[in-house]
């Protein structure tokens, strides 16, 4: 692979980014003070790097093209990695068991700032989660997810601010509030397409940003609503660590709660429904499946988690304003699912530990962590267009699907 | 004989063109009928205008269900058509394909059990036997057609005839009194296709279905059928028992080739 | 009435810039079907690029017409290679993959492009150099519209005439138009599929570097976000005109550009931009496919 | 003039074609023949490079094309009439016949051929600037055949041009069919599901069943054979 060809290749490559990169990694104009500051030695940078990563970048294009054609041959065994480890009871257990121990111990072993990072990064599993539903399962591209989550936020800041509601109280009308307004969203658009869908819902997301931002008298505009109370414990006074610890395991409750109850809804009947409408619509309807209301369903149920994790969120942030959400909570939300692997549970939550975490660890290169980031995506989606983990689907057994009756299993064939 | 399915006068435009032209048919119960004629004479049009995928310009379409209830088809959706008593395949395999065999069949018991949100994170006790006896009914519909020994596998990676009849089997499941196949032996081999045809009879004679078939495989109409309806650019040309259809000179003409007896 | 005049100038202007980037998303749009995030960047990209050069040559004391003209020539330069790279790098490779994939790539892309900018130049708003100058002969009618307007206006109309020309009447126009109606029959009849690809999003990145020229020297300041905003704002405006159609993407960025105008002058203009969703929404209720879009019947 | 070695192509998840092998000499016409979903579309779209093979060997001339771009496939002159017709919906019909000459460069060339084209389907003349969409069923195929005639092609693949036509239209088709391989000297691949037609037109046949090649001959013999008479005559 390293013949003439391909180091032509390369050279040539090194030098369009060279040239592509001129203007603006090498000239900075101080237009107050009339300097031009030429950067020459960053275009050598820029040259050499882009060299040795092309030949990176065609290998690995190569590998994946050879995986496929493998794999349509039927050259490969292909059982995901996840799916092997799930299946094998002496990888599991002990992982298990070690992943237990870790989330009790980590509040306690490392600081409080990393507590802090950890309990945003389970929101977004928690948000992660519902969008899932709505993304994953059912395959209804949704680019304003994040007008849920703000309105479980407010909901819970005024009726805080208002009523001097508590955290546990609002917690179950936030999820209400979310899966009122996901049904009254979700009714309008849910005739859209496609991208058409996406773009409205887009439009609804901003609606909301935009309404909390400018109806002062309601929401207090940009200037936001501070002092939400952090979740009580029985009126128990605690310092600002304990709160944070306490909140963490909260959400690791919630978490939990999240877990299940979606992977419930996935394994049940409306879960099929929901990914058999994104299999294929048509034939959908064909089976007696009733499009609008499982759209429908599967959008409020989404819009519910959302609107349960915007109360946690003010709860832990004791501030709110609308500029925490904009349509880039939208699209990292988004990202979480699809980087993580779409309709994959675990999938969701890699995604979100690495996409919230990640940006966090590489604060030691803070200033780059984005642009690293849109990279990590665009390199995962190029090479691995099918997120992180290979959604992991119940198999329905026969056998194992009931175990209360001994003559269905004589029957199963092996 | 009372007839289950009755269309009349059945005219379905898009834009300028008339892909049905005023077509009339009815069929008896625990009848095979096949509908024939040559691609792109509205026969699949026909069928999405019974399943409600697409609403016909004009003419009506009744049904009289097993209940003896006789029902309007005009302007239902298409999963009430379903839940009516119809149901079809496709011409163009359309399987979900990233789920199982029995998953498949599984969305088919979709209209028949009524499982919803809270009893799926509730799992109660009522959900669960639904839920059993979905997976166990699941399970029959595919010993039945035949489909059993591939329960696990998911659809896509099934071999081309037995995705056929996956499409059967999920829409067997639906409990329909009568059944629409769109070209069920297309891209079947000979041996695939005898199979089918005894399938198709055993539905039938065993769960008392009745079928309406679009078929080019002559062999499979002629031998399957009890009576045949030939269409041609959207309008009935003919119709009778197999025998009088091929001795008919207008089908001969439009369809079987002029000198198909050469 | 003058009040009326004044708002629906701006309106056009408005309206004029958002059709020069919603050009790239509709064009590319209707090729590859795929919501090219990253278009906006581009826009941003050919804003910073001119800025660099204008600014180089004011320090060397060119003329004003020398400098606006290539200002522009290299910022459309600019901007149609990394069209291009982008396409190449990000989208191609998942020609085959999920849609939603694609998307994400976008947007990857779109991040990596704001933050390329803000590194290697600054996160500040930097001034940018009024470049088209006031034409004594528009005195008169100052007080409704300025000559960048008027340049902006007529800028976009020229572009619209070239586009069309060249999408009804050359080879690769023909070309584009067979490749978006039927991609494989167009490699059947020996189009270079790629190519037109390549050349759609250089197409669409030369328009939208344009717009970038323009707006900047007429609201004289940008920062590496411009992109953005501009880019969801301008692909509100192709989708409302129907995405995949030329003439809609020009329609609806007008109709969204004068809708905002009129909505900021008559009622106020903190719900500016809720009106201008509300708009989208309720013509998509009622248009599912956009003011000049096709509804294609699906067949089962 | 066209081999085809043991191809085996994937569509998705499926095999399609299984070790598919096909000779076809200068001047001939060749048919395909099989039951729907047989394999017989993704034999052209695979010599024609938009579902290229996954292994095997597709000789032009001698030369493997089973890497090349379809574009470049295009270029040698292998052209393709595909099922359905595939007209550009929203190109009128001249804008049509522009496309099928897409690759040559001879203008007054291609006015002549035009100018024959309109000759041979004065209905295409009347309807010049129609949208392609707008045309009947027999209309557009006529159109398809003239779009890939534009190209001048060697080698025309043409898949199931009888589909959805009346029985005259069908005929008429044929009779084309015939004329431009006698005329033109143009090799023909014909895949029918029309058999009957297509084993009357051709000189040798290949009978296809789930992605393999399961006889070929003569097409007088096949026509014979009573196996074939069986399973796709309708007798």
């Amino acid at each position: 692979m390293f013949g003439f060809e391909e180091i032509k290749k390369s050279f040539l490559t090194s030098l369009w980014f060279m040239f592509l990169t001129f203007p603006i990694m090498v000239i900075r104009v101080n237009t107050v003070q009339n300097i031009v500051e030429w950067r020459w030695e960053r275009m050598f940078m820029i040259g050499i790097g882009s060299f040795f990563l092309s030949f990176l970048w065609r290998y690995l294009l190569e590998r994946k093209e050879l995986g496929q054609k493998k794999a349509d041959l039927g050259e490969v065994d292909s059982i995901p990695w996840n799916r092997r480890i799930a299946r094998e009871p002496r990888f599991y257990i002990p992982a298990l068991i070690a992943i237990c121990v870790f989330v009790l111990v980590f509040p306690f072993t490392f600081s409080l700032y990393q507590t802090t990072i950890m309990i945003t990064a389970l929101i977004y599993v928690i948000t992660g989660l519902g969008l899932n539903i709505v993304v994953g399962l059912a395959g209804l591209l949704d680019l304003g997810y994040v007008a849920f989550y703000a309105v479980g936020a407010y909901s819970y800041a005024l009726l805080n601010y208002h009523f001097g509601l508590g955290f546990w109280t609002v917690l179950p009308i936030g999820a209400g509030m979310g899966l009122i307004f996901g049904i009254l969203l979700g009714f309008p658009v849910l005739r859209l397409k496609g991208d058409y869908l996406a773009i409205v819902t887009l439009g609804f997301g901003e609606i909301i940003r935009l309404v909390l931002e400018n109806w002062n008298d309601f929401s207090f505009g940009p200037s936001g609503i501070a002092n939400i109370p952090r979740p009580g414990l029985f009126g128990i006074q605690m310092s600002l660590h304990q709160a944070t610890i306490y909140l963490y395991f909260v959400m690791i409750f919630l978490v939990l709660v999240t877990i299940f109850v979606v992977r419930r809804l996935q394994d049940s009947r409306i879960g099929r429904a929901w990914i058999a409408l994104r299999e294929d619509e048509v034939a959908c309807q064909a089976m007696g499946i009733d499009k609008t209301w499982t759209k429908l369903s599967a959008f409020a149920m989404g819009a519910t988690w959302a609107g349960m994790a915007g109360v946690v969120f003010a709860a832990k942030t004791t501030f709110i304003n609308p500029a925490s959400f904009t349509l880039w909570e939208s699209i990292i939300i988004l990202c979480v699912v699809v980087l993580g692997g779409m309709g994959s549970v675990i999938g969701v939550i890699f995604g979100a530990l690495t996409l919230i975490l990640l940006p966090e660890y590489l604060r030691a290169f803070s200033e780059y962590r984005l642009l690293i980031f849109g990279a990590v995506l665009v390199v995962m989606m190029v090479f691995r267009p099918g997120g992180i983990v290979s959604p992991e689907r119940r198999i329905y057994q026969f056998k194992g699907t009931a175990p209360d009756k001994p003559k269905a299993e004589a029957s199963t064939p092996g | 004989m009372e007839p289950i399915l009755q269309v009349n006068a059945l005219t379905m435009d898009f834009g300028g063109l008339r892909a049905l032209d005023r077509l009339d048919l009815e069929i008896g119960q625990r009848e095979i009928v096949a509908l024939i004629g040559p691609n792109g004479a509205g026969k699949t049009t026909f069928f999405n205008c019974l399943t409600g995928i697409y609403p016909p310009t004009e003419g009506e379409m009744l049904i009289r269900r097993p209940d003896r209830k006789t029902k309007k088809l005009n302007g239902l959706k298409p999963n009430h058509v379903t839940e009516a008593g119809l149901a079809r395949t496709f011409q163009n395999i359309r399987l979900f394909q990233n789920m199982t065999v029995l998953e498949n069949v599984m969305i088919g018991r979709h209209c028949r059990t009524s499982a919803g949100i809270i009893g799926a994170i509730a799992k109660n006790k009522a959900t669960r036997q639904e839920e059993n006896k979905i997976v166990e009914d699941s399970y029959a519909v595919l010993e039945k057609i035949g489909l059993a020994e591939f329960v696990n596998e998911f659809a896509k990676n099934l071999p081309y005839g037995a995705q056929r009849r996956l499409e059967i089997a999920r829409a067997m499941a639906t409990e329909p009194f009568l059944l629409l196949l769109d070209e069920p032996a297309a891209g079947m081999n000979p041996l695939e296709t005898r199979e089918l045809d005894e399938l198709i009879v055993r539905i039938r004679d065993q769960e008392g279905i009745t079928i309406l078939l679009i078929e080019h495989d002559m062999k499979l109409v002629m031998s399957l059928s009890d009576r045949i309806y030939v269409v041609d650019y959207g309008k009935k040309i003919a119709q009778g028992t197999p025998q009088e259809i091929k001795n008919n000179p207008a089908v001969i003409k439009a369809y079987l080739g002029e000198d198909a007896d050469a | 009435m003058e009040y009326f005049f004044e708002l629906l100038l701006s309106g056009l202007t408005r309206g004029s810039i958002y059709a020069l980037i919603a050009l790239g998303y509709t064009m590319v749009y209707g090729i590859i079907q795929l919501i090219n995030f990253a278009h906006g960047e581009v826009y941003m990209i050919g804003a910073f690029t001119a800025l660099i050069v204008a600014s180089i040559l004011t320090m060397l004391g060119w003329n004003e017409i020398a400098i606006l003209f290539i200002a522009s020539v290299v910022a459309v330069v600019y901007s149609m290679a990394y069209g291009y790279t982008l396409e190449k790098v990000a989208y191609k490779p998942l020609r085959h993959a999920p849609r939603l994939s694609a998307l994400i790539s976008a947007i990857g892309m779109s991040l990596f492009l704001q933050n390329y900018v803000l590194l290697a130049q600054t996160s500040d708003f930097m001034p940018f150099p009024s470049l088209i100058p006031d034409l004594e002969i528009l005195e008169p009618i100052a007080h409704l519209i300025t000559t960048p307007e008027i340049a902006i206006i007529l800028t976009t109309a020229i572009v619209m005439v070239l586009l069309t020309f060249m999408i009804k009447f050359t080879r690769v126009g023909k070309a584009m138009r067979a490749t978006s109606q039927d991609r494989e029959m167009a490699m059947l009849v020996g189009v270079d599929v790629n190519r037109v690809i390549s050349i759609t999003f250089i197409v669409g990145s030369a328009t939208a570097a344009l717009g970038g020229v323009l707006i900047a020297s007429h609201v004289g300041q940008i920062n590496f976000y411009i992109g953005f905003i501009a880019g969801i704002k301008a692909f509100v405006a192709a989708v409302l005109g129907g995405i995949g159609s030329m003439p809609g993407a020009v329609l609806g960025s007008l109709v969204l550009g004068c809708a905002e105008a009129f909505f900021t002058g008559f009622v106020s203009s903190d719900y500016e931009d809720v009106f201008a969703f509300i708009i989208l929404v309720v013509i998509l209720i009622f248009r599912p496919a956009g003011i000049l879009g096709r509804s294609d019947i699906s067949k089962v | 003039m066209l081999e085809l070695k043991n191809i085996k192509t994937f569509y998705g998840n499926i095999q399609a074609l299984k070790d598919v092998s096909i000779e076809i000499s200068e001047g001939e016409i060749i048919t395909l023949i099989g039951a729907n979903g047989a394999g017989k579309s993704t034999t052209l779209m695979s010599i024609c490079g938009i579902v290229p093979p996954r292994s095997g060997e597709i000789l032009f001339m001698g030369k493997p094309i089973q890497d090349m771009a379809p574009n470049n496939i295009v270029s040698l002159g292998i052209c393709q009439v595909p099922e359905g017709r595939r007209i550009f919906p929203f190109l009128t019909v001249a804008e049509n016949l522009d496309m099928g000459a897409f690759l040559r460069k001879d203008k007054d060339e291609i006015k002549r051929d035009i100018e024959y084209i309109y000759e041979l389907f004065p209905i295409l003349a009347e309807r010049r600037n129609q949208a392609g969409g707008t045309l009947s069923g027999g209309e557009q195929q006529m159109l398809a055949i003239s779009r890939a005639l534009m190209a001048k092609p060697r080698l025309l693949l043409m898949d199931e041009p009888s589909l959805g036509l009346a029985p005259l239209i069908v005929k008429q088709i044929f009779e084309i069919i015939k004329k431009i391989n006698t005329e033109n000297k143009t090799t023909i691949f014909l895949v029918e599901q029309n058999a009957n037609m297509a084993l009357k037109v051709a000189h040798r046949g290949y009978v296809m069943e789930t992605g393999r090649v399961s006889m070929s001959d003569t097409a007088a013999n096949l026509l014979a054979n009573d196996e074939v008479r069986k399973a796709y005559l309708g007798i």
